[in-house]
């Protein structure tokens, strides 16, 4: 396997993704972990632009780090009278957890190592057209049509979801 | 005209509690009236199908028989044979005099109990009429339900155990059954292991597909499991030791009329479901607990044998006049499946006449418990004492009743057992010879319980006690007068079925 | 024109109780319910007697009563010389007793309902007579046992009685179930209980072959437990004495004359099925019965206990004479013994409703003690010992004269019983016994039948000393109780005619005219064809041919003739058996009746030696013998208290053993769910369906426990399950 | 069978439109209308389900059941299969929108959000009916979660209601992430996002080996997990009790019924048309693995049924028991499964419905979900717990209820395929099921309460109580059921 | 860079989601956790739509899978819908309870 930039970049890539991901995972500070998730939001955006998924990777940027993460901060700051929460975990639950979590990769890993359909398909580095247009054609006029509408819908219910539980209630 | 009698006769009861619902609740007499009016008419219609029924024909009579869920070929099929007509002619005795008997002692909510009793007899004529097997299932575990409220609601101190008891006994027979129903029914077009024509839930129909050679209902391992199924489900309603201690509770709790319900017409549920489907549907099932090789050769018999036994000791052991009576039906019914087992004409012959006149006495039986109980509030056998003294006619009628039941020559009791015998012992010598010793333990716990409530110096207590009253001799006379007749002639019932039974006997002796 | 007859006999009584049925239904009572009982018995018997010469068609009536397809069931009539003698005995002593009754029972508050039970039993008692199958006899059989039981038991208030009536009705059915599983034997090989005729089982039977004897005796000797119960033969006799409960024209009637000779009069029946050794076993265990009943009646004092061990005495004579094959013999005594047992009883209520007014006062003191028994209740009870003071000879003596006639007839019947020769009918069939039994003992060299002989005989001298004993104490002497003495009176008219009637009957001259000579001659067919058991005996001879009736001073020869010419084979062979055999017999017969009146008259009368003394020196015997050998309290001991025993450990299987197992399920079950959940309670639960019930519950509770709130914990199963479902599936 | 075009399809859909346009127009007609004591909100929901039922009649006359069509270019199919259910959802919304008609638990002044989510959730279930495409399953499963998610915790007031809001949502987050993963790696493995060539595309894929198989089983179960938390199986059940007993009682029987009998669709659907080739069972037995998921489900379901004093959570549990039962007959993928599965939920419709529906009203009047409260019901309201018998009893399966032949339809088809051991399992889970459910009918008939006074409800009360009892008495008579579960089928 | 290097740091990702889940105690950590989780989806969703041969008869281009890009957008989309609604119930817990411990949310068992 030759040794280029790209690679280069790419396993940096992997590697901050992943170990931001750990961060997530591992820090106890609840803002420290949104600000490595966003990191790891990064990174996966990254990883889109390596695929050649050129408007997904902006989208991820924009609508994750610009709208979820944002939420998440909002979310932090309104539950939470003080930054820093340190939590206790059981070290029981954490075994468990890590037991079923290393168990799933496993699974996934050998499944992914040895699936003969995903073996030997590799980048053959050929740089596709930019996608954003064909992926309009086919939200807007092909089979994603309906999906699309759905969705719409389903933010309608969302909004309005949202917005009614989380008013705070006037009580008698 | 005579197609729709049948029909008529099971549905009325059903047609009675919708009137009973539409009537205000405090008119209390006028429930009763009517009550009793719809459970006369079916008792006109069994005696009159009774009287008309062609006793020289062994074939299915007034069968009527309309579609009713054509996608799984189910049909409104209802008929009498000499089977049916004798146990609907019981049923529908029964009615009537279970309405009277309930006449003063219910307290409260008098339209409703009305109103599932009638629900009840519907059940249990439908059961004995109808011929297709899902339909006989409905019907089957449609007498469950009202029973479930008559024993829970109206019954005594204890009767919400007594209630859920026989349900959870009765349902859990049930479903092994539903089971069995539907492997037969899967396997009803199946020959030689290629499906022909249609399925079918049609029991006449079954029985004759039963003996098509290569057809998979034939076949003797299924035969076996299949008989299994339905005999648990019929064991618990006989009932069978060791599914049999749901009885004493559910009797002692129950009122009176819902006793004499439950010993007179639903044990028969369970023997007569047994001889309609497990000895007629399964006659190589039935050779393999009946004449098979080895530990399960006679398991029928024996079972027959640990009844009769276990459950005159039992009785004897009882100082609750009302728990005797209903230990004494477990054993009585032991007599019924020992003569089954026997599969000869004495032995089922003899068996159905017991399933009938154990009907009949063990109505009167509880009956007369329950007279006793609405005088002295308590049943407890040591309890009592002398009363012969101070209720004459109730001792006599009492002392007829448990010599009945005793199985005295010249009463109907006796034709039924000493044929079951008969029968049985031209198979099983040796159970046979055992079961008798049920005769002897009968005769004990019967005139031991006749010495301690009767006999002996009146218990000061009781000096007051009112004598039968006339509303109640009426509901055991009919009885009385069946137990002595039959007793004198039994061959008015046999003859109404000896033709069923060797039909029956023709098919089971392979 | 028989079978009218025979149906007015039986339907007469019937009706009579049937009005009293109706009327009881009704709350009311027939008004005079006595005279129509006894009006009705009187019909019987006149047609009974029409009967006698009316012996043509033995088969008279047959009527199908179940048909079973293939198999056939009737019932039906049948009329020999036997069954008109029995019917005659039946209406004749029941009559006799239904009048005496109008006397003694009067005042009772029960007084209706005692004619209608006597009705129904005389029903019951001959319809068993005239049935011609099995089914039939046991319908009758049962019947009688169930009248016995409720006459018993008349006076239920009485503890005594009503444990009485229990313990009869009880103690026979044990007897009654093996009959009726004799009677199953007998339908399986022949699939028939018709006794007579082309299809009957005695038809049947001669075709059995040899290798079936075996399984015919058995058949037989189970259809003679129904009489061993119902005859009161040891060891199922101990009924008898206590039945004694009931009023004493019960005890005449039913447990001395007809219903307890039920059981000679079936084994008699069933004589053409007997095999030897079936046959050996009757004659042991009436021999057993004679002497055993004789030797506990020297040493009772109730006057009427001493009359019923008497009865199961002279019940035994008559078992034994069947099983020694003197079938004319048993039949015989059994008619002679119903005259001069019933008058006995018959007197002996007249000496106890002499105290009648006693008797009235004892039962209030009675029902006084029964208070205190009340609560113990057990399934058997043994009253016996309790001797009322009216029924106690030790109250009695001198009451020759103050009861005329009932001494003359009693002592009548006592010298009946007693074998006092020639002019008492007792002493002739005694002796046909005797000499029965001795011939067949010379006849077949037999050990058995010695043995049997020498205890019948001791039997028959025991017999006469005890019955004197009773004269002795009851009527000779000195008052005893004179309180009691000056009360006691003559009986009034309708008492003492059916004694002096009884009287009469208990003298072969009277009985002459309506007995044909040789008119009970052999058992069913036994002149048609070779009886089975003949066959199969060492030598074809019935032996009895000529005894009986024609001893009533015709003639031997002439008998013997009448007899041959029925069957001269037989006549001859009886002839060399009965000469000298019987002559013996005679002669020792009333040796041994002479030394035991005398006896007697040294013992009670001349009080040469007192009782006491006697008794002191032989305790142990004594003692035995006042225990009526331990029967009872073997009974009570041993077999009550099993049964009692089992039953109440049948009622506990429900708790312990069925419990036992479903416990032994669940602690399994336990095992494997606390494995995975973790544990379960631990506590002691009853009832099978609680049992399952809670296992399930628990299961539920464990299910539910999972649930614990907590979100985490529901997504570690969400997780953890798909991990184990992959792994389940594919890699394990 | 050409898929029609994005606008060709239109006129297929228009159910589906209206109930958006009604879900719009009633938000819109809430903000003008400031009566919240008016029912007028509720009324205008009906109609628009009316309006979506006849939608549906109308389009059904276009479609020939046996013929289905494909729409938006192979996103949806609409065929007998698809209209059955959207009848049976809408049936199911109408009921609960008529229940909360009668529930005081619910906030007056949240009317119009509440209708507008009642009918944009079932917009996502007619969804979830008719997607045959990957993308098209998960949308139409978030939909309905969202919108589900907030009507659990519509009780803004309510801690429990709040409380099971965040446990469904965390729950669901997870399940559905959990799903989209498994439906990623389908994807990954079939090239293709339409169910109806998956199954021809992993059968190739299966074909390469043993570790192929592996990969099609996780990615089967994970999605099984985004279907299982629907319709409530074990081990993906345990939200359901939680949600069930926290949230406003008509979205619990909402949620028990309509949620269930969509997820079944979806389940039935995806199961039915992606993997019930020969070549794919025989590589992995699916029937097995849900037979076995089914089995435990009713299990589970019963046994912790049992100790529960509270109605609505023994209610929860008992909805998971029936969703084990139905999933026998989806264990089976046979067509007798389908039919028996089709019949049984029109059964369930009725009798659950009726219990809830029974639940609400006690609610309102004693105040009280728990099993005390019914003490003495039947003599403070006889026909109200007459009907709560006869739903409690066709619950159980005791004929002459619909129930037992519902059951009996099920249990038929498990053991047409002579799955002895499994209708076994089924038929003492029933027996055990009647313990808990005749404990509610003691404390009706057989216990009595401290409080005698007697309930009174208007007629209008009666008559839809009537609506519910008087199918679960005679559907089982009804030949018509039975035909109709017979002639909707799957390819 | 093959497909299954993609696969393996989206496995990775996924896992990390599926432990912060089950182990973080704090209701907003376990919202990060699936935003991992679904960002593992959507990296897999893009991953195949680069690498894997578009089965046949699919409807719409046949070169080149974009199917799973414009499924990983919709991904996106629901992702932040379903964040939204799931902070507004968590503002909702923390009112009602105090705290957003999800252990601490347990009045409903059993």
């Amino acid at each position: 396997m030759d040794f280029t930039l790209k690679t280069f970049i790419f396993y940096g890539f992997a590697l901050l993704t992943i170990g931001s991901a750990l961060a997530v995972v591992t820090l106890r500070n609840i803002v420290h972990t949104a600000f490595a998730l966003m990191v790891t939001l990064f990174g996966v955006a990254g990883l889109y632009v390596f695929l050649q998924a050129d408007f997904l990777a902006a989208t991820q940027v924009i609508v994750y780090v610009g709208g979820i993460l944002v939420l998440i901060l909002f979310g932090v700051m309104m539950t939470s009278g003080r930054l820093e929460m340190r939590i206790h975990i059981e070290r029981g639950q954490l075994l468990l957890g890590a037991g079923i979590s290393i168990a799933l990769l496993m699974l996934l890993l050998t499944v992914i190592a040895n699936m003969p359909v995903w073996k030997n398909l590799t980048d053959d580095g050929r740089s596709l057209e930019p996608t954003t247009e064909q992926i309009g054609t086919m939200i807007l006029q092909e089979k994603f049509l309906l999906p699309f509408e759905v969705v719409s819908v389903l933010l309608l219910v969302a909004l309005i979801g949202a917005a009614l539980i989380s008013r705070k209630e006037v009580r008698d | 005209m005579d197609q729709i009698l049948l029909s008529l006769m099971i549905f009325v009861p059903l047609l009675g509690m919708v009137v009973v619902f539409l009537l205000p609740n405090d008119r209390e007499e006028l429930i009763k009236r009517v009550a009793l009016a719809f459970t006369l008419i079916p008792l006109v219609l069994a005696v009159y199908l009774f009287i008309d029924y062609n006793k020289s024909s062994a074939e299915t009579q007034y069968f009527v028989s309309v579609p009713w869920i054509d996608t799984f070929h189910i049909n409104y099929h209802v008929g009498i044979d000499g089977l049916s007509v004798t146990l609907l002619l019981l049923t529908a005795l029964l009615g009537p005099i279970c309405v009277l008997a309930s006449w003063r002692n219910i307290e409260k909510g008098l339209k409703a109990y009305m109103a599932l009793f009638l629900l009840l007899e519907t059940g249990m004529l439908g059961f004995f009429a109808s011929l297709d097997l899902f339909l006989f299932f409905v019907f089957f575990e449609l007498t469950l339900l009202p029973m479930y409220f008559l024993i829970g609601v109206w019954g005594g101190p204890r009767r919400e155990y007594a209630a859920i008891k026989f349900f959870l006994y009765t349902l859990f027979g049930s479903v092994l059954m539903l089971v069995a129903i539907i492997a037969v029914y899967l396997r009803s077009n199946i020959i030689n292991d290629v499906a022909e024509g249609l399925r079918t839930f049609d029991i006449p129909e079954l029985i004759q597909r039963a003996t098509v050679e290569g057809h998979a209902l034939g076949d003797s391992k299924f035969q076996m499991w299949v008989f299994l199924g339905f005999f648990i489900g019929f064991a618990v309603k006989v009932p069978i030791f060791p599914f049999h201690t749901w009885l004493p509770d559910a009797h002692v709790e129950a009122p009176t009329a819902i006793s004499v319900i439950l010993a007179g017409v639903l044990l028969k549920m369970g023997t007569y479901g047994f001889v309609r489907i497990n000895m007629a549907m399964f006659p190589e099932g039935l050779d393999y607990f009946t004449n098979g090789d080895g530990f399960l050769g006679h398991s029928l018999a024996l079972l027959g044998f640990i009844n009769i036994v276990y459950g005159s000791f039992c009785a004897l052991a009882q100082t609750d006049f009302k728990k005797l009576v209903a230990y004494s039906s477990i054993g009585h019914m032991g007599f019924v499946i020992l003569g089954l087992a026997a599969r000869n004409a004495e032995g089922i012959n003899g068996a159905v006449l017991q399933m009938f006149n154990h009907g009949v006495i063990s109505a009167m039986l509880f009956l007369l418990v329950g007279v006793l109980y609405d005088r002295a509030h308590h049943r407890e056998i040591n309890g009592f004492g002398g009363l012969g003294n101070r209720m004459p006619i109730y001792t006599g009628i009492t002392t007829l009743a448990f010599m009945a039941s005793l199985g005295l020559p010249g009463l109907s009791g006796f034709i039924g057992e000493a044929l079951s015998l008969f029968g049985a012992f031209q198979e099983f010598p040796l159970l046979t010879i055992l079961s008798t010793i049920g005769i002897v333990v009968g005769a004990a716990y019967f005139l031991w319980t006749l010495q301690r409530v009767f006999l002996g110096a009146l218990n000061p207590k009781y000096e007051e006690l009112p004598e039968i009253n006339r509303r109640e001799i009426l509901t055991l006379v009919p009885l009385g007068i069946l137990t002595i007749v039959l007793g004198i002639w039994p061959n008015i019932a046999i003859d109404m079925f000896s033709k069923s039974v060797t039909n029956l006997v023709n098919i089971v002796s392979i | 024109m028989v079978v009218p007859l025979i149906s007015i006999i039986l339907l007469a009584p019937l009706a009579a109780f049937t009005i009293f049925a109706l009327f009881g239904l009704a709350k009311r009572s027939f008004p005079r319910q006595d005279i129509l009982s006894t009006a009705a018995m009187l019909v019987a018997l006149g047609c009974s007697l029409y009967l006698l010469n009316e012996t043509s068609d033995p088969k008279p009536l047959t009527v199908e009563w179940l048909s079973l397809g293939s198999i056939t069931l009737s019932m039906g009539f049948y009329l020999d010389s036997v069954t008109v003698i029995m019917l005659i005995v039946v209406t004749l002593v029941s009559s006799l007793v239904h009048i005496f009754s109008i006397g003694y029972m009067h005042g009772d508050p029960r007084y209706p309902r005692f004619f209608a039970f006597l009705s129904l039993f005389s029903f019951s008692m001959l319809f068993l007579v005239v049935s011609d199958n099995l089914l039939g006899i046991y319908i009758g059989w049962e019947l009688v046992g169930l009248c016995s039981y409720l006459l018993i038991g008349f006076w239920f208030e009485k503890d005594s009685a009503a444990n009485a009536c229990k313990k009869a009705f009880l103690t026979t059915r044990v007897g009654d179930v093996g009959m009726f599983i004799g009677m199953m034997m007998l339908f399986k090989q022949f699939d028939t209980l018709s006794l007579y005729g082309t299809d009957g089982i005695f038809e049947a039977v001669r075709t059995l072959e040899a290798g079936q004897i075996a399984w015919l005796s058995a058949a037989g000797i189970l259809i003679f437990c129904g009489a061993v119960g119902k005859s009161a033969q040891v060891p199922l006799h101990t009924w008898l004495p206590d039945a004694m409960e009931g009023p004493t024209p019960v005890s005449a009637l039913i447990h001395a004359a007809t219903m307890v000779a039920a059981g000679v009069y079936l084994v008699a029946r069933m004589f053409p099925i007997l095999t030897p050794s079936s046959s050996l076993v009757i004659a042991y265990v009436g021999g057993i019965t004679a002497i055993v009943a004789a030797t506990i009646a020297i040493v009772r004092f109730d006057i009427k206990r001493v009359l019923a061990y008497s009865t199961v005495s002279q019940l035994g004579f008559m078992m034994l004479a069947l099983g020694a094959g003197s079938y004319v013999a048993g039949l015989f005594h059994l008619t002679t013994h119903a005259f001069f047992k019933a008058l006995l009883f018959l007197g002996s209520g007249s000496v106890i409703h002499a105290f009648h007014a006693m008797h009235a006062h004892h039962d209030e003191e009675h029902a006084d003690d029964n208070e205190d028994e009340h609560d113990n209740h057990s399934l058997v009870h043994e009253h016996g010992s309790e001797i009322p003071p009216d029924q106690d000879m030790r109250n009695m003596g001198g009451l020759r004269r103050k009861m005329p006639f009932t001494f003359f007839t009693m002592l009548i019947a006592t010298l009946s019983i007693s074998g006092v020769p020639f002019v008492f009918s007792g002493f002739w069939s005694k002796d046909a016994i005797l000499g029965g039994v001795l011939e067949r003992a010379m006849g077949w060299n037999s050990v058995h039948h010695y043995i049997l002989f020498g205890v019948v005989l001791l039997a028959a001298g025991i017999t006469a000393f005890y019955m004197f004993r009773l004269i002795f104490m009851t009527f000779f002497g000195e008052p005893r109780n004179q309180e009691m003495h000056d009360m006691a009176h003559e009986s009034p008219w309708v008492m003492v005619v059916p004694l002096l009637i009884l009287a009469a009957l208990s003298l072969p001259v009277v009985n002459k005219w309506w007995f044909k000579e040789g008119y009970i001659n052999k058992p069913y067919q036994a002149h048609v064809h070779e009886p089975t058991h003949a066959q199969l005996r060492p030598d074809s001879k019935t032996g009895d041919t000529n005894f009986g009736f024609s001893n009533f001073g015709i003639s031997e020869a002439e008998a013997a003739e009448e007899e041959g010419g029925h069957d001269t084979e037989h006549a001859d062979d009886a002839h060399h058996g009965h000469g000298p055999a019987h002559t013996i017999a005679m002669v020792l017969s009333i040796i041994v009746a002479g030394l035991g009146i005398l006896l007697s008259w040294l013992f009670y009368h001349k009080r040469r030696f007192t009782a006491e003394s006697v008794a002191t020196t032989f305790r142990p015997v004594y003692t035995l013998f006042w225990n009526k050998y331990y029967f009872d309290e073997f009974y009570n001991g041993v077999l009550v208290a099993l049964t009692v025993w089992k039953s109440r450990l049948f009622a506990k299987f429900d708790l312990s053993i069925i419990d036992g197992i479903v416990n032994g399920v669940a602690t399994i079950t336990r095992a494997i769910f606390a494995a995975f959940i973790g544990f379960f309670d631990n506590r002691v639960i009853d009832g099978i369906v609680n049992r399952v019930a809670k296992v399930i519950w628990s299961v539920g509770g464990r299910v539910r426990r999972i649930q614990t709130g907590a979100i985490q914990t529901y997504l570690f199963v969400v997780l953890g399950g798909i991990v184990l479902i992959i792994l389940i599936f594919r890699v394990l | 069978m050409e898929p029609l075009k994005n606008i060709e399809s239109l006129a297929y859909i228009i159910p589906e439109i209206v109930l958006v346009v009604f879900a719009v127009a009633v938000i819109i007609f809430d903000l003008f209308v400031k009566d919240n004591e008016s029912d007028w909100v509720a009324y205008l929901s009906l109609i628009g389900i009316g309006c979506s039922l006849i939608a549906i009649f109308i389009t059904n006359s276009l479609v020939d059941i046996n013929k289905p069509i494909s729409l938006f270019l192979g996103m949806i199919r609409l065929d007998g299969f698809a209209i059955f259910f959207k009848i049976l959802l809408l049936l199911a919304t109408a009921a609960t929108i008529l229940f909360s008609l009668r529930s005081e638990e619910l906030d007056v002044r949240l009317k119009g959000e509440y209708h507008t989510l009642l009918l944009a959730v079932t917009f996502g279930m007619f969804l979830m009916a008719s997607s045959t495409n990957l993308l098209m399953i998960f949308i139409s499963l978030e939909t309905v979660s969202l919108t589900s998610y907030i009507l659990a915790g519509f009780l803004t007031h309510s801690p429990r209601s709040s409380e099971a809001a965040f446990k469904y949502i965390t729950y669901g987050a997870v399940a559905s992430g959990t799903m989209l993963f498994g439906l990623s790696l389908l994807f990954g493995m079939a090239g293709t996002g339409d169910i109806t060539q998956i199954s021809s595309q992993i059968a190739t894929v299966l074909e390469s080996g043993d570790v192929s198989a592996l990969g099609v089983l996780i990615a089967i179960t994970f999605i099984l997990a985004g279907i299982g938390y629907k319709i409530a199986s074990v081990p993906f059940h345990m939200w359901s009790p939680d949600v069930y007993e926290g949230a406003p009682i008509p979205i619990t029987a909402f949620l028990s019924v309509a949620s269930k009998a969509a997820g079944f669709a979806l389940f039935l659907r995806f199961f039915y048309t992606g993997f019930d080739t020969p070549e794919i069972i025989q590589s992995i037995d699916w029937r097995l693995l849900l037979a076995i998921v089914s089995a435990l489900t009713m299990t589970v379901g019963n046994l912790a049924a049992l100790p529960q004093r509270n109605v609505k959570r023994l209610l929860a549990y008992s909805s998971i028991a029936h969703g084990g039962y139905l999933l026998m007959g989806a264990a089976l993928l046979t067509p007798e499964g389908l039919g028996a599965i089709i019949f049984y939920l029109i059964v369930y419709l009725f009798m659950n419905l009726g219990a809830f529906y029974v639940v609400v009203l006690i609610a309102n009047e004693s105040g009280s979900e728990m099993i005390e409260g019914y003490r003495g019901l039947s003599s403070r309201a006889p026909y109200v717990a007459g009907a709560m018998a006869i739903f409690l009893f066709s619950l159980t399966g005791i004929p002459p209820f619909a129930g037992f032949f519902g059951k009996w339809l099920l249990f038929n088809a498990v053991i047409s395929e002579d799955l002895y051991w499994l209708a076994f399992i089924g038929l003492l889970n029933s027996v055990v099921s009647l313990y808990y459910y005749a404990r509610i009918i003691k404390a009706m008939y057989l216990e009595s309460a401290e409080d005698t006074d007697i309930f009174s409800f208007s007629k209008s009360t009666f008559a839809l109580l009537g609506v519910f009892v008087v199918p679960t008495i005679l559907i089982g008579f009804l030949n018509i059921f039975y035909s109709l579960s017979k002639k909707i089928t799957l390819p | 860079m093959s497909l299954q290097h993609y696969l393996v740091i989206s496995s990775i990702l996924f896992t990390l989601g599926i432990f912060a889940v089950l182990t973080r105690k704090n209701a907003i950590s376990i919202l990060m956790g699936i935003e991992l989780i679904l960002n593992s989806c959507n990296l897999n969703f893009v991953a195949f739509s680069r690498f894997v041969e578009p089965a046949k008869n699919i409807v719409g281009r046949d070169d080149y899978l974009l199917d799973g890009q414009i499924i990983a957008i919709f991904g996106i989309v629901l992702a932040a819908a379903e964040a939204a609604v799931f902070l507004a119930i968590i503002l909702a817990i923390y009112r009602e309870f105090g705290s957003i411990r999800p252990d601490e949310v347990d009045t409903l068992k059993g």
